[in-house]
């Protein structure tokens, strides 16, 4: 009893505790708003405006129509919103969908035609010199491009970054560690000059170090102490030691761990919030200078920047007459809100209208698709992909090593009913290491070995190959006519040196991966088979089959991966020879030939020079199939046309290639 | 005579449906209960006892059918009544001391709240503090300290279990308690100082009490009346002096004879023969029939009729024992 | 008391220490590591990468690691995580983890709640067709694809109907400029539902003193207060819609993991409370003329409650694994989620965080169910 | 052996094995007897017939009537149907797949392949969980604390979760993962619960007859503890067999397995080819695979309410 | 073998049981089941072991069984056969032996059996366990136990199980069981307190008459003294693990001599409605035995204990004169 009467006690004080606690905590959520008046009238106003689903049609139809937000989907959440990161180790689509625009570069890629332009840089001044030992390129910037926070950005802001990613040995996206630069000097605050220590190529000059992003020297510097502090601790280390290694990383680390709230930057948008795990939201950044400025392209390659009083730049060819396209630079919309769907989520937002664009660099199943095709308001823009899936072999293991044999494995690879039938339309066919639409370096004439031929043809044509080639079989391969034709497999294949053809490995992704690779994995092993190859296909997780081929593990015979590319086609040498790609270049191929053309395409410093060099060394590829290039999947950008339109669609890897056009979207008419 | 009966049960029947078939487990049995009388009720297990004590409650399980029969309780007819009137029937009207102590108390309430709980049930307006009082008055009753009032069954010791349990059927001042094997599972002291305690109870409060057990020795100490039971008949029914010194049906007089004592001098025991019959398939006529030494013709035909032979003296044999053969 | 739960912190602490052993070997077995990533960035040179395994401490061997771990672990340090590089995974775990605690809380509140009640009536009427077609239906719902029925019900609510949103724990567009961010919200709500419980729980211990009429009338209209005050109140304040925002877009996914798992409760509870029915205490308390209601949520009920208890506390690493179920395809932002996602990506580091999260979770949930049962069931007393 | 199979002593005018195969027999027509009278037991043994007629089929079909080229659940393709999925039609019952492939043959080809990834992963729990219940029972001491202990922490671990990490360090494949998953089934919560039910029968006292009777611990393990550990056993069998299909299911869903065909596979085909939520024409490739995953995991666990029902008498309705 | 000679001799037999508690299991104390009690059987007698529940009457059959290990003490067993041998030493195979020659009945017929082996399985158990005879003389000896014990025809209940037997047919094959290995002593556990009265009579007179027979002695241990009397020449008393009286069955019925017996023998009921019985009082309720004091294990129930009783040990179990022993200083 007396017990029961303690706890009623302690019952009621525990009463009188929660109910001043509430209190408290709702005089909290009182005060908040209170704090921040801008606050409190922006937390009404979406409470209103909530169930208006259309912030378009609300929007007053002025002049120029602004959208209330340009809604994307993305498919995962950012990771990080420090730049060194971003362009380092946390370099992911999604951290760059959403800020890829904060920073500016001396030059950039225009956005429809990727065509090399000025962005900081007042001009093209960039030729190389030589000075004494070392090469100098010296670059004026322009005048009036202001960060954010208003402020001019300098020839200091230039040298800070590059600085500070040498300083840090910074890797990934930045260019400056690994491009042999001696330094950048700030000649004045509007001229900046880079030193390299070797003649730079037209990849580590004008389509690295000069497009590298510029951040902030007056926000940065006072964040940057404590990582130059732990910087300051190894300076006396020797570099090649593990302790200077670790010492550095751990500098790295304090480097990218650096918070960048508030850090000024200069595009259309800036960031606004980020509710981990469901949006990031970005505002319209109103002194962003190409905001309003019109890009023309003109048919003669002629690319024309205008806006009245501030720029007026051509270049690249004629830029009179009508032009071939014409846009206008956002931002067009108050702000860019990012949100976190699943794919099929994102889809069925887009379909209800909930979302303006998915950026899917996953692509579209055909089932999406056809959701996707079904809904008059959605459109697919369809762009070729500067990608593709392939067939490498492993050159280490003979048989795999003899031309004959990919060339009579490759040519029992119907790539058209692959492509047509197995994957639905899904994916192109590929022949060559350049896809069409890089039309600059894309070269038509390139051999297609087994084109066009039926499936007996091309049975013929690949015995017939091997056979030249000193191959013969216990039961050779026939074609059969019973049951509506098809091959009696070959038997007991053996070499030239008569020893038998051993068991090939074949990798390919799990279905769960990606069932374009895994069934195009599986048919393979069929066609080989076919022929008497005693291929196994091997669907396994795509993290083994990289440690096994890049991670060097060499437990395999044969592989079918993929890559995207850049539109520099350099990958031409870089997965093939050692000494540019180093782990790409994993299947052991070591073409003499190849070794010289590259050698010179490398050096090359001339566009035109160097495209001669890349059609040679398309054909050298597609004949000596290093790889067996199997299909390229177009990129697919689906986007809903009530709230938002793009000045264009066509373009090399789609909208999504720039990032859903955020600086151009606009408003429908 | 009728006025005097608190408790009249009049051919009962009651059957339990099994996947097998019926189990006819209580079979046209009759008898009346005096105020503060004691009947007790032995026999076997399996032989019905508990299940009329049960059926006097309407606590049957699903599967048991009443077939026909009338349980009168002060004149009403408690077999008649709805679910709701029966509510009021139990624990007020008949009480049920139950066998196992161990599980007839919830083990997750304590002991004194779970005999306030059956007094609020019946005594709406009670405050927990007023039936708290009346507890710590029914405690001292059956030798437990009041103050225990306030423990779990688990602490309690197997006597003071029963103990709480006499105490929660005493509760409600019922008419009738019904005792079923109270104290089998326990030691032969504490079963001892517990039949006293229980008679001592049921002869203060004036209360009538049936007596379910198996144990001859035990039935003996408590009873005015005894009935005895045989694979769900009620075979011979008389007060507990005329059972024991003048049975009349042969299987009591068996019973008697096959029950070791301490007391007195060793007397040779005779087994019974055969097992108790399976109840899903009785033995025509006189159950008892095939393993009875009086086994004439007509027992196997023909059930006897339970008749009054002597005064107050009742049994149901076409055959039994001669007066004074015990 | 105390010293039971001391006992029990140690066997908790062994049990992590054994946990994140066999976890570590697992983890750091598998072929490669998480610089693998970099290999598909033709940027990343092998000295670049050799560089981060550096940074990332993978050069060393893996006892020193492990070491290494457990020492940072008693620290309450669970490193760097590798795919958000550079966010310790303590910061990531301290994000995600209310969410699935507040959703899986509720759907197990909720779904334990439908179970025991439907289990109870299973139990009590026994044979009927109602027993056999809930029982069916507890089976279906019981074993059926979880992946494969929230999209169902995705596709037919959100989709078809449109009455709830189908993915995620907010709508954006509402909160772009809201006044507080998410986990605020949770906090606040997660707060109101302690209170509440507490004040329910009281209201009903200091009634419990009065006769049973009064005390019956006293409890409802306590009832009603008690949750109406908070609702008006939420509904006053100017977080309000955006709580209502957050709870809609969780009927879903409580709703599925609320029928996926309600019938192990249920089926559960029908049997325990069969087996209770035959106690003889059952038949006591009905003997004692207490209503059927009565005899079987007082006395049959309660005491099948233990069991079932005890089987909840059992199932609670199957919520969290039916968790990473639906946070997968609700688009939860929560521990599933993260944890799938870190082993796809071989962040060793997150993914142990994660386990370890789920892990400790899972523990702590057990030692406080042991704890609550003692309360329960008194015959249960700790030395 | 020939003089002792008929025994003139006892009057017994038949062998003992046949005597002790009529009382098998007899126990088992019992025990369905009991069976037969929990319909959702019954209902459950249809539908796991039922499947158990699709396993049979289909190397049947692919034998005799489906041309392997066109039909094969992983490499076949249907060249003269346009486009795929393609719809339910009389050479395609349910249709075809994104990537051309009959969705019937893979159905059919997937029930085989649950079936044996259920039944094997049953076994293996088992015969784990059996063991090392009735020794650390028996025995208890250090082997118990041990064996306890291990279950103690496997029960505390997300199944899926640590699948999951377990996935990628294993190649899953269907024997693997039934070999995973009856490990960690049997060391878990199965043994915790048969090792209770051993403890409860080591005490009984038919044990320590046996021992009084000088015979020794392997004589009563097998002969009296496993004998008796058996019908719970068999109980578990059957909700591991749910338990391991649907995991199956939920690690194809995820893309975590390397198998070429399954149940969970064909969802995750639909799924990465979006066809998901793309409306009610698409219904052929989600609707069957994971319809059969959940009556095929329903069937076994029906069968195991109901087994349960006849093991645990104290539900026994009468 | 003589009359007299002796059976079994018992001496300062002990059983204690860690009680342990804590963190770390820490040792708490002893349950002393069993404490340094010493009695003889002799050959073709049988001794009836009576006590409350929690005596320790169990514990001292299943050590005399060796299902326990005794904490100390000997049991030494005067066997033709394997002459006089210390059941409490020996281990493996001689015990693996020992086990032909005592064996053990227990008190519940429905959970001795194996519900999953027929009544021929488990008849022929202990000689196949043991190696004798071959199959059919196996056989043939189960035939010849079923009939001895009443089960006729045996062959009509070999191939049945033990749920399709009645609890009087059960516990007739668990004496079976016990005998067919011919032993000379058997621990007979309450074999007969779950069987009903009817039933209880005639089981208890086929031990009798199998004990006659077979020249087999019982350590027949039972909370009911009338059944005690009726099957054991001699009777023990037990209270708290120590034998406090111990004499031939009538005399012990007669003269109760301790007050703990005095008080056990007057509380038991009597079948006769007009005698007024008087049980004789005493204190309290037995306590758990967990480290009993020093002291007469009686004194705190007692009602004639006096200081001595208090500062001396257990007293010993005294011949009083005829066999009949009693452990109390005030006898």
């Amino acid at each position: 009893m007396k017990c029961r009467k303690i706890f009623t006690l302690l019952s009621w004080g525990m009463v009188v505790l929660m109910l001043c606690a509430s209190c408290q905590a709702a005089k909290e959520t009182e005060v908040a708003p209170a704090e921040a008046p801008a606050a409190e009238s922006k937390a009404e106003e979406p409470a209103a405006a909530a169930p208006s689903e259309e912030p378009a049609a609300e929007a007053p139809a002025e002049e120029a129509a602004v959208i209330d937000a340009y809604r994307i989907a993305i498919l995962a959440d950012i990771t990080s919103s420090n730049v060194w990161n971003l362009f380092g180790p946390g370099a992911s689509a999604y951290n760059y969908v959403v800020q890829v625009g904060y920073w500016p570069g001396l030059f950039t890629l225009s956005d429809h035609r990727f065509d090399f332009v000025p962005q900081v840089a007042a001009d093209f001044s960039s030729a190389l010199e030589q000075e004494g030992d070392l090469w100098v390129s010296t670059i004026p910037l322009k005048e009036g491009f202001l960060w954010s926070d208003g402020s001019e950005i300098t020839a200091a802001d230039m040298v800070f970054t590059a600085q500070v990613v040498m300083d840090f040995d910074l890797s990934g996206n930045w260019d400056y560690a690994t491009s042999n630069i001696d330094h950048v000097e700030a000649i004045d605050p509007r001229t900046v000059k880079f030193y390299y220590t070797e003649k730079p190529g037209l990849a580590v000059h004008e389509y690295g170090v000069l497009q590298n992003p510029i951040v902030q020297k007056a926000f940065w510097e006072p964040k940057l102490a404590e990582a130059y502090a732990a910087l300051e601790a190894i300076a006396n280390f020797d570099p090649e030691t593990e302790e200077y290694l670790a010492g550095l990383a751990e500098a790295q680390q304090v480097l990218y761990g650096v918070e960048a709230e508030g850090e000024p930057i200069y595009g259309a948008y800036k960031f606004d919030k980020w509710e981990v795990g469901a949006f990031v939201e970005n505002d319209a950044n109103d002194s962003y200078f190409y905001n309003g400025m019109t890009i023309e392209e003109y048919a003669s390659g002629g690319y024309h920047e205008n806006l009245e009083g501030v720029q007026d730049f051509e270049a690249y060819g004629d830029v009179s007459g009508e032009p071939e396209l014409s846009y206008v630079n956002g931002p067009h919309a108050n702000s860019v809100v990012y949100s976190i769907y699943s794919q099929d989520a994102a889809v069925l937002a887009l379909l209800n209208g909930d979302v303006d664009y998915i950026y899917n660099p996953s692509g579209y199943g055909p089932g999406l698709q056809a959701q996707l095709e079904g809904n008059p308001d959605v459109t697919i823009a369809e762009n070729p992909r500067n990608g593709w899936r392939f067939l490498a072999f492993n050159f280490r293991v003979p048989p795999l090593d003899d031309i004959a044999v990919r060339q009579a494995i490759t040519c029992m690879i119907d790539k058209e009913f692959l492509t047509s039938n197995i994957l639905q339309g899904a994916a192109f066919p590929a022949y060559t290491p350049v896809p069409e639409g890089l039309s600059f370096w894309y070269n038509p004439d390139v051999t297609r070995i087994c084109y066009g031929l039926s499936e007996q043809e091309r049975m013929v044509w690949a015995v017939e190959r091997l056979r030249e080639a000193g191959y013969s079989w216990d039961v050779e391969p026939i074609w059969n006519e019973d049951r509506g034709g098809s091959i009696d497999w070959g038997e007991g294949l053996k070499m030239p040196d008569g020893t038998e053809v051993p068991e090939l490995l074949l990798l390919a992704p799990s279905p769960g991966y990606d069932p374009l690779r895994a069934t195009s994995g599986v048919l393979i092993e069929q066609w080989a088979g076919m022929l008497g190859f005693p291929v196994r296909a091997q669907l396994t997780n795509f993290n083994n089959i990289l440690n096994e081929t890049l991670g060097g593990g060499g437990n395999w015979d044969m592989v079918v991966v993929g890559w995207n590319l850049t539109t520099f086609p350099d990958h031409m040498c870089d997965f093939f020879l050692e000494e540019y790609g180093g782990p790409f270049a994993f299947t052991g191929y070591a073409g003499e030939e190849l070794v010289q053309m590259c050698l010179e395409f490398k050096a090359s410093t001339n566009l035109e020079e160097a495209r001669l060099l890349g059609f040679k060394m398309q054909e050298l590829l597609a004949t000596e199939l290093a790889y067996t290039y199997l299909f390229a999947n177009p990129v697919k950008d689906a986007y809903n046309l009530t709230y938002v339109d793009y000045p264009f669609t066509d373009v090399l890897d789609g909208i999504e290639g720039l990032y859903g056009q955020q600086n151009l979207v606009v408003a429908p008419e | 005579m009728k006025d005097k009966n608190i408790l009249s049960v009049q051919n009962l029947t009651m059957h339990y449906r099994t996947r097998k078939g019926d189990v006819s487990a209580v079979d046209d049995v009759s008898f009346d209960l005096a105020r503060g009388q004691s009947l007790g009720l032995v026999g076997e297990s399996g032989c019905g006892k508990t299940s009329i004590a049960f059926s006097l409650l309407r606590l049957l399980p699903e599967n048991a059918q009443l077939l026909s029969g009338n349980v009168y309780l002060d004149g009403c007819d408690v077999l008649a009544l709805d679910e709701k009137e029966v509510r009021k029937i139990r624990w007020r009207g008949i009480s049920m001391v139950f066998q196992a102590a161990m599980n007839a108390l919830d083990p997750v309430y304590r002991v004194g709240d779970q005999i306030i709980e059956a007094l609020q049930t019946h005594f709406r307006g009670l405050s927990e503090a007023e039936a708290r009082e009346r507890v710590r008055e029914l405690f001292p009753l059956v030798g437990l300290d009041p103050g225990l009032m306030d423990r779990y069954p688990h602490e309690f010791s197997g006597g003071m279990r029963q103990r709480a349990i006499i105490a929660m059927a005493l509760s409600c001042e019922p008419r009738v308690i019904i005792a079923d094997e109270p104290t089998t599972a326990l030691d032969v002291i504490v079963q001892d100082r517990i039949l006293g305690e229980l008679r001592a109870i049921q002869q203060k409060m004036d209360m009538s009490m049936i007596y379910i057990t198996h144990d001859i020795a035990v039935i003996a100490e408590v009873s005015d009346r005894i009935g005895v039971m045989y694979a769900g008949r009620m075979a011979e029914l008389a007060s507990a002096v005329d059972v024991f010194e003048k049975p009349l049906h042969p299987y009591t007089h068996a019973l008697m004879n096959a029950f070791p004592s301490i007391e007195g001098e060793k007397q040779e025991l005779k087994a019974l023969p055969g097992e108790p019959p399976d109840l899903l398939s009785p033995p025509s006529g006189c159950r008892f029939h095939p393993r009875c030494s009086r086994t004439i013709e007509k027992c196997m035909g023909l059930q006897p009729p339970f008749e009054e032979m002597g005064a107050g003296h009742f049994v149901a044999c076409w055959n039994p024992l001669e007066v004074g053969n015990g | 008391m105390g010293n039971y739960i001391l006992r029990r912190l140690f066997q908790i602490i062994l049990t992590l220490v054994i946990f994140q052993t066999l976890l570590f070997l697992i983890l750091d077995a598998q072929p490669g590591d998480i610089t693998l990533q970099y290999l598909t960035d033709p940027r990343v040179t092998p000295e670049i990468r050799d560089q981060m395994r550096i940074a990332l401490g993978l050069n060393k061997p893996p006892i020193e690691r492990y070491l290494q771990w457990l020492r940072n672990f008693t620290t309450g340090n669970l490193g760097i995580s590798f795919s958000h590089y550079p966010r310790p995974v303590l910061d990531i775990i301290l994000e995600r983890a209310p969410r699935t605690i507040v959703l899986f809380l509720t759907s197990t509140l909720v779904s334990f709640f439908v179970g025991f009640v439907l289990g109870k009536q299973l139990a009590w009427r026994r044979g009927g067709s109602f027993e056999y077609s809930m029982t069916m239906v507890g089976v279906v719902l019981y074993t059926i694809f979880t992946p494969w029925f929230a999209l169902i019900l995705i596709y037919l609510l959100g989709l078809r109907l449109g009455w709830l949103p189908v993915g995620k724990f907010l709508d954006p567009i509402l909160w772009r400029d809201a006044p507080v961010d998410a986990n605020y919200v949770f906090a606040r709500l997660g707060f109101t539902g302690f209170v509440l419980g507490v004040l329910v729980a009281f209201m009903w211990l200091s009634t419990a003193g009065l006769s049973p009429v009064r005390r019956r009338s006293l409890r409802i209209v306590g009832l009603l207060v008690i949750i109406g005050t908070p609702l008006g109140l939420w509904a006053l304040s100017d977080v309000g819609y955006l709580a209502g925002d957050m709870l809609e877009h969780m009927i879903l996914p409580v709703a599925v993991a609320t029928l996926v798992s309600f019938a192990g409760t249920m089926l559960m509870m029908r049997n325990t409370m069969l087996e209770t029915l035959r106690e003889d205490f059952v038949m006591a308390s009905r003997a004692k003329g207490l209503s059927e209601a009565e005899v079987r949520d007082k006395h049959a009920a309660r005491n099948a409650f233990l069991p079932v208890f005890t089987n909840l506390i059992i199932s609670i690493p199957f919520v969290l694994s039916g968790g990473i179920i639906t946070e997968t395809v609700f688009s939860w932002p929560g521990m599933g989620l993260t944890l799938l996602q870190a082993v796809q990506n071989e962040d060793i580091p997150l993914a142990m965080g994660a386990m370890t999260c789920v892990g400790v979770l899972a523990l702590f949930a057990h030692l406080f169910a042991d704890v609550t049962y003692a309360f329960l069931d008194p015959r249960i007393r700790y030395q | 052996m020939a003089e002792i199979t008929k025994s003139q002593l006892s009057g017994l005018t038949e062998p003992i094995w046949r005597i002790r195969l009529r009382l098998l027999r007899r126990s088992f027509i019992e025990n369905w007897r009991l069976f037969r009278e929990y319909p959702i037991g019954m209902i459950g043994l249809g539908i796991i017939a039922v499947f158990g007629l699709m396993a049979v089929a289909h190397p049947i079909l692919m034998e005799y009537v489906w041309e392997p080229r066109v039909y094969d659940p992983v490499i076949g393709y249907d060249i003269s149907i346009l486009a795929h999925p393609s719809q339910p039609s009389s050479t395609h019952i349910l249709g075809t797949d994104p990537l051309g492939r009959d969705v019937l043959s893979q159905l059919l080809y997937g029930t085989r392949f649950g079936f044996s990834l259920g039944i094997s992963a049953a076994l293996v729990s088992v015969i784990v969980s059996t063991s090392i219940g009735a020794l650390s029972a028996y025995y208890g001491g250090i082997v118990d604390v041990f064996f306890m202990r291990l279950a103690d922490v496997v029960i505390m671990l997300p199944f899926i979760a640590i699948l999951i990490v377990l996935s990628a360090l294993i190649e899953f494949n269907g024997l693997s993962l039934a070999l995973v998953y009856g490990i960690l089934v049997g060391f878990g919560g199965q043994t915790i619960v048969i090792k209770s039910q051993a403890l409860s029968i080591k005490v009984k006292p038919y044990i320590e007859a046996a021992r009084a009777a000088g015979g020794s611990d392997g004589h009563i393990i097998f002969t009296h503890l496993i004998p008796n550990l058996m019908p719970l056993s068999f109980l578990y069998m059957m909700f591991t067999v749910t338990g391991a299909v649907f995991a199956e299911a939920a690690l194809s869903f995820f893309g975590l397995l390397n198998i070429r065909m399954s149940w969970g596979i064909m969802i995750n085909t639909a799924q990465a080819a979006g066809y998901l939520l793309a409306g009610p024409e698409y219904l052929h490739l989600m609707l069957p695979a994971g319809l059969a995953i959940t009556m095929l995991c329903s069937s076994f666990y029906m069968v195991g309410r109901a087994l349960d029902e006849v093991v645990n008498p104290r539900l026994r309705q009468r | 073998m003589g009359e007299n000679s002796t059976l079994v001799n018992v001496v300062g037999l002990e059983k204690r049981f860690p009680v342990s508690a804590g963190v770390f299991g820490r040792l708490r104390g002893h349950i002393h089941a069993v404490d340094e009690i010493s009695f003889e059987i002799p050959s073709g007698r049988s001794l009836g072991l009576v006590g409350e529940s929690g005596c320790g009457k169990t514990t001292t059959g299943k050590l005399l069984a060796r299902l326990l290990d005794p904490t100390d003490g000997h049991i030494y067993l005067n066997d033709e056969e394997l002459g006089k041998i210390d059941l409490a030493e020996i281990r493996g195979q001689e015990l693996k032996t020992f086990r032909r020659r005592v064996q053990i009945i227990f008190q519940d017929p429905y959970e001795s059996l194996n519900p999953r082996r027929t009544i021929y399985d488990t008849v022929e158990e202990p000689l196949r366990v043991q190696g004798i005879g071959g199959m059919a003389e196996r056989e043939a000896r189960v035939v010849k136990l079923l009939e001895l014990v009443g089960l006729t025809p045996a062959s009509s209940f070999l191939f049945r199980f033990p749920h399709e037997l009645s609890g009087g047919q059960r516990q007739r094959v668990a004496i079976a069981r016990a005998l067919v290995v011919n032993p000379v002593f058997v621990i007979a556990d309450e074999p007969t307190s779950m069987l009903d009265v009817s039933i209880r009579i005639g089981v208890m007179q086929l031990m009798t008459e199998l004990a006659e027979r077979l020249n087999v002695s019982y350590l027949y241990i039972t909370h009911d003294l009338a059944v005690a009397r009726y099957m054991c020449q001699e009777i023990a008393v037990m209270y708290l693990g120590k034998i406090v009286e111990q004499g031939e069955t009538e005399e012990m019925i007669r003269h109760p001599q301790h007050p703990y017996t005095r008080a056990l023998f007057s509380a038991v009921p009597v079948p006769n409605p007009r005698r007024n019985r008087i049980a004789i009082e005493i204190k309290g309720g037995v306590p758990t035995p967990i480290d009993p004091p020093q002291r007469c294990r009686f004194y705190d129930r007692c009602l004639s204990g006096d200081d001595f009783c208090l500062n001396n040990d257990h007293p010993p179990l005294d011949d009083k004169g005829a066999g009949h022993r009693v452990a109390c200083y005030k006898v």
